[in-house]
């Protein structure tokens, strides 16, 4: 049973005292910054006090999983009540109590491949923020080949040794533990020998290594194996495995539709950075004047504003279409022309910025690298080919090769 | 907003009948047909319509319409242009219905029964733009008489009554001082001269020597006709957007199936990974357009006099992605796709003209920049 | 022994005098149309008298073909003879005497791969304008993949029976002769089995249709082949083969090749057509002033102008090159950059001549029905996805599937 | 034009010299260890390249140079290019070298040598315009005094002179009343700041306080320095796009290459013609670039005061082209291609700051209308 009503006026009443009475007023007057993220997890330095203290008071009635069932440490609101609770979080400035991949991701995986006893184990420690999680998918050589996972566990009866090297794992160096893609069986089909594996990532053996890339450091990092040692089952008898034993591969695509649908949001709308919610008009203001008299960038910049907004409103639309029954493959098309739209209004806010925008860190603050920083949309979370491979194939249904 | 951009249970249940009656009455072998008759539209086609309710779309029950508004427009708008049907539908149903919203009943009963055919007189020069209107409507007395040029007139020669926009004050360029009439076309003094263009539609040059006009005649207010057709012409252009959209969709379609169905050098041709991407690119460009003719009805039906930047998207969109999809279609069909026997070109040639008509990808990018403030 | 002096100022005072001399004034003064060229053959009908004077003249001293060696008709030129000779056709206003695909393509496919005495029979009576030659390689089946040739000879001993049908055969309807890509070999691998076979037009079983395309009446033609017999030898026992049988596909290539560069020019400098050698700034003066007050409108056009002029200056560098020891497969880029650009160039004319533009017979006279014409350049003569493929595979050697 | 767009054996054989140089002196790792070491140009290389003789490719031999011309210039700058070495060759041996031409020869002798760096301070907004130049400099008896701020002036920190517009009569955006000086950079009253930018070149912000200058300083004629720097704006336009035509080679070799290699789905990924034909179109655009590169190098060498449209057809060509071709690079690479620890990054780089220095695309462009007639 949830902490709240079922109906849903008192429901908005209830919630909104909550987060009047529950957030901290410093928490809500900080401006949105990468320090005002809660990730949670062992290691986590909280920015203040606060922060940590709404984290709690959020988990406590589970408003830190809004939808996710309250046995296992949600609020088990209906998609009306979580409407509701968005609503009133945005008029209240509060800041998100928690964000992780382990709500994200392993939660989602775990609520519809893992038993009963591995939700009661793994949920609340995800929603409480004890423990925060990484996620273990790509290696080095395999790029878009998802499948292609080497790194390997062999079975030695009651434990697996794991041998081998992710890649893109975004903050592994301050995960707690990793759900990752190991190859369990090397000799089934590509596909078939791949199980989801959950490895505390304190175990011997399991180093990471920070990745920089051309827009200077980022939260990737590469993540060794060095026979680590992974119990089948814990003490209490639950598998470190999530779905059936080889059929990870299952889980990691249920994932990866769901998180084609969140990338695909950065085309849209008025993007954050240097933007940071201001429109193309407003941040045109604040440059040179004559500038708009060029008309290769007046053609471009109309041209941009023109797609961003009908990125939004394909946005919208395809919300709503999931919401009634599914998109289906089509959300490869979200990633593909978002990604690219992105990518495609960094390269203008770099033309009508000029020589002042090629600086690190100059009148444009941190333009320079969000710039570069997009090249990687179209790549992350299935590259733009990719995508175009999965509309042709499964949407448009062209014949293979 | 209110309305979700996914249609209702209503619009796909019009979507679906409009599509059944039109590949039963007008194919594109009907469209064949009619160009190589040298007709411009079919007349028995725009009775079915006015019997099936299409004429009346945007009209008042008291009138004889069904009131269904400017989404349900866009979808029936963008199922005739799947097909290439040819009708007075925008010029009349559209944008004459939209601006004579407030003139009796009798008048607009006229549009609903499919008896007015209604055309848009506007533009002078090669490009569309309301405010450069120059023609002048002098007064003299109280009635005015109109003397210039009209051209690029759709639906002109088949109109058997005539919106025309005139100077009764200001010059050139200026928005103000433009008065809207509502003539019929057969009033002395107006010549209508049929112009052959690569669409095989109705276009029409019309020339106004003294053509009387009277105060009744006025739409709207006299000097502020602007005003008066600002919402009939938005109209216009979210329907045009959504018939492009329909072109869109009919050429891809044919495309996809070819893709299917065409093999050389021993595999079929769809399995290119070349044609994919590109194909797959259409595919995206396509469904965001059709967001933005959904949203351009919304914001129509919702917030008419607020639409400006909506219908603007709506067109712009429109107008580049049906070019893609056309000069996509007869590449990826090679020669046939050339050939006059086989039915892409008419595609083509109607993007062409729907790309021009009612404000060209430029001016409506240029009403979205104003409207985002640069 | 050429008619003409090897020194190459004594030759320039000649050939300006054989010019000045032999070409009607009339002619010179034509304006240059579809009834300048003379064609040649059979039945066609010189616009003028004049027209075939200054062929038959042109034709005796072998300046039809200019650089064909003289026994066959030619005027043995050297290549700086023939720059001269251009220069001087181009000071004159003189019409060039005779066109055709005889001289264009059968004649250089003879030279390279016929025999002497085949040589002697068929080229002759091209320089002299006498016979009419059209290219049968297209077939409906095969589109891109010319080697599917599906059209049969079978052989009875001392002549083929020939069955099929040709596309895009250019004035078939207009031509005495066809030079075709027939199967001699239903057994034999796809390229093995194929033979460059002459036909006459006038046997029993061979007939035309013209095909209308989007943009309107054309030159091409349907050619059908019903139970054809063609000897395997004429009388003075000449083969009715070019180069060996079942090697038809070795003359074919050697002549695409050469019909790529042909085209792709298509794309470099000030076109003809609707522009008629004017310059862009000359057709925009034309229009509406207001028109280049769009930033699209402007900013298509002056990346369509930049574009062009470098592709001119592509085409000359490549010229250059040809002459110092070919291009090979780039040629391919020719073909690809230039159809291209034309088809963008046509876009952009008809986007700034809006609602005038699309009439059929307008303002702008034949501006639509050309528009139309360009989409057939990308596909005629080797595909734009037919040219990537060549230079991805041949000139970057990327590795095939 | 007399000289052919093919280069000739002296230019093939100036090319291999160059690339065997650079490949041995001036690896991408060179450039690598340079960032790393916050170095933004190597002394040592700069100091190499002059005992080449490049530093006076465009110089007379009485001054020490071996007068190669542009085209030469072009392919020395079109190797840097290829393998990213920095040095202040475009602003020394090319810009200044040109706008010094006249200059008495121990000026130039500086330049031949390699003691000489010079820098070009020129703009003072984001975007380059010469005619917008709004600096002062005061006439104060037969001298003037500078003041003012320049930005973006490549290699102003290396430099050990510099050569700045400056107005000395008329008003900002005139053609006219603009004077070019060449003072020690070291002069009172001028602060030179390093502003660190992603091709980790050396470019600064220059400060002018009231700094002395005399008649000697000046460079041309007075009031008429727009005519003093052209050429030399337009030979440093030309070398820069041969450099950006080298980045675009330099990155889509290192793409080709890796099409070769790289396996995936169990093909090599050069194998997946959707990539084939990106790749082939990329190569069509280098191409075409590469002739109006060439072509630029011949007008300037035959007819420099007539190298306005060749020279603006070369950089917009170049900076359409390296934008492609890096880009290309990175998407065609996937993640290897996002990290630090491999070069491409540094192609997309020194392509962005080639494509704002000395005019963007639009600059570029707008010459090229003017020229054209519209």
């Amino acid at each position: 049973m949830s902490f709240f009503s079922d109906d849903l006026d008192q429901f908005r009443v209830e919630v909104a005292g909550f987060i009047a009475e529950k957030c901290p007023q410093k928490l809500k007057d900080m401006p949105a910054s990468d320090r005002t993220i809660c990730w949670g997890g062992k290691r986590f330095n909280f920015s203040c006090d606060e922060q940590r203290i709404w984290m709690e008071e959020a988990a406590k009635v589970g408003l830190t999983a809004p939808r996710w069932p309250v046995e296992y440490g949600g609020a088990g609101l209906s998609r009306a009540q979580e409407k509701v609770f968005r609503e009133e979080m945005a008029k209240s400035d509060a800041p998100s109590p928690l964000e992780s991949f382990g709500l994200w991701m392993l939660g989602p995986a775990l609520l519809a491949f893992g038993t009963h006893e591995q939700k009661l184990k793994y949920l609340p420690d995800i929603t409480n923020g004890r423990i925060r999680w990484c996620q273990g998918y790509s290696e080095p050589g395999a790029g878009s080949d998802l499948a292609n996972v080497q790194t390997k566990a062999d079975d030695k009866g009651d434990h697996w040794i794991v041998n081998g090297q992710k890649i893109w794992t975004s903050y592994a160096d301050k995960a707690d533990w990793i759900f990752a893609l190991i190859r369990t069986d090397r000799d089934a089909p590509k596909h078939k020998g791949i199980s989801f594996m959950l490895i505390d990532m304190e175990a011997d053996g399991v180093s990471t290594k920070p990745i920089k890339l051309i827009s200077g450091s980022s939260p990737f990092c590469e993540t060794f194996f060095d026979d680590v040692t992974v119990p089948k089952t814990d003490d209490e008898g639950n598998s470190r495995i999530v779905g059936e034993l080889n059929r990870g591969w299952d889980v990691a695509k249920h994932l990866l539709t769901h998180e084609r649908e969140m990338i695909g949001g950065g085309g849209s709308g008025a993007a954050g950075g240097i933007l940071g919610g201001r429109s193309l008009g407003a941040f045109i203001d604040t440059l040179d004047d004559t500038l708009m008299e060029d008309p290769v960038i007046r053609a471009e910049t109309m041209e941009l504003e023109i797609d961003t907004l009908a990125m939004g409103m394909t946005m919208e639309r395809y919300k709503d279409m999931a919401k009634q029954g599914g998109v289906g493959h089509a959300s490869a098309m979200l990633k593909y022309s978002g990604t690219e739209l992105n990518k495609r209004r960094y390269e203008i806010l770099m033309s009508i910025t000029g020589s002042e925008g090629v600086e690190w860190d100059g009148e444009h603050g941190t333009l320079a690298p969000e710039w570069l920083r997009t090249k990687a949309n179209s790549i992350e979370g299935g590259t733009s080919e990719v995508m175009l491979d999965i509309l042709s194939k499964r949407v448009l249904e062209l014949p293979s090769a | 907003m209110v309305a979700s951009l996914v249609p209702t249970e209503d619009e796909v249940m019009l979507r679906d009948a409009a599509r059944g009656f039109l590949s039963e009455s007008s194919p594109v072998t009907a469209f064949r047909a009619n160009r190589d008759a040298g007709r411009t539209h079919d007349p028995a086609l725009w009775k079915e319509m006015a019997q099936m309710g299409w004429t009346g779309v945007l009209l008042p029950e008291e009138a004889g319409g069904s009131d269904m508004g400017h989404r349900a427009a866009g979808i029936l708008a963008e199922e005739m242009g799947e097909v290439l049907a040819a009708s007075p539908f925008i010029s009349t149903a559209v944008m004459a219905a939209t601006a004579l919203k407030g003139a009796a009943n009798d008048r607009l009963a006229g549009i609903a029964s499919g008896d007015a055919i209604y055309a848009l007189a506007l533009d002078e020069g090669s490009k569309h733009n309301p405010a450069r209107t120059g023609m002048q409507a002098e007064k003299s007395g109280n009635a005015f008489r109109l003397t210039g040029r009209k051209v690029f007139v759709a639906d002109g020669s088949a109109a058997n009554r005539v919106l025309v926009l005139a100077r009764t004050a200001g010059t050139e360029g200026e928005a103000q001082g433009l008065t809207l009439f509502d003539i019929d076309a057969a009033r002395a003094g107006l010549t209508r001269s049929a112009k052959r263009t690569v669409d095989e539609r109705d276009h029409a040059q019309l020339d106004f020597d003294a053509v009387e006009a009277t105060g009744d005649d006025v739409v709207g207010e006299v000097d502020n006709g602007l005003a008066a057709v600002a919402t009939a012409l938005n109209a216009g252009r979210a329907a045009l957007s959504a018939e492009l959209l329909g072109v869109s969709a009919g050429a891809f379609g044919m495309t996809t199936a070819y893709l299917k169905e065409r093999k050389q050098f021993g595999r079929t041709i769809g399995s290119f990974q070349a044609l994919q991407h590109r194909a797959a690119h259409l595919f995206a460009e396509i469904e965001i357009t059709a967001s933005a003719i959904a949203n351009a009805g919304r914001v129509l039906d919702e917030d008419p006099d607020n639409a400006d930047i909506a219908v603007s998207i709506a067109k712009a969109r429109a107008t580049k992605t049906a070019k893609l999809a056309v000069s996509e279609g007869v590449q990826m069909h090679g020669g046939i796709g050339m050939t006059d026997e086989f039915d892409m070109g008419f595609f083509m040639k109607r993007a062409r003209v729907g790309a021009e008509w009612l404000g060209d990808y430029g001016f409506h990018a240029a009403r979205v920049a104003a409207a985002r403030g640069f």
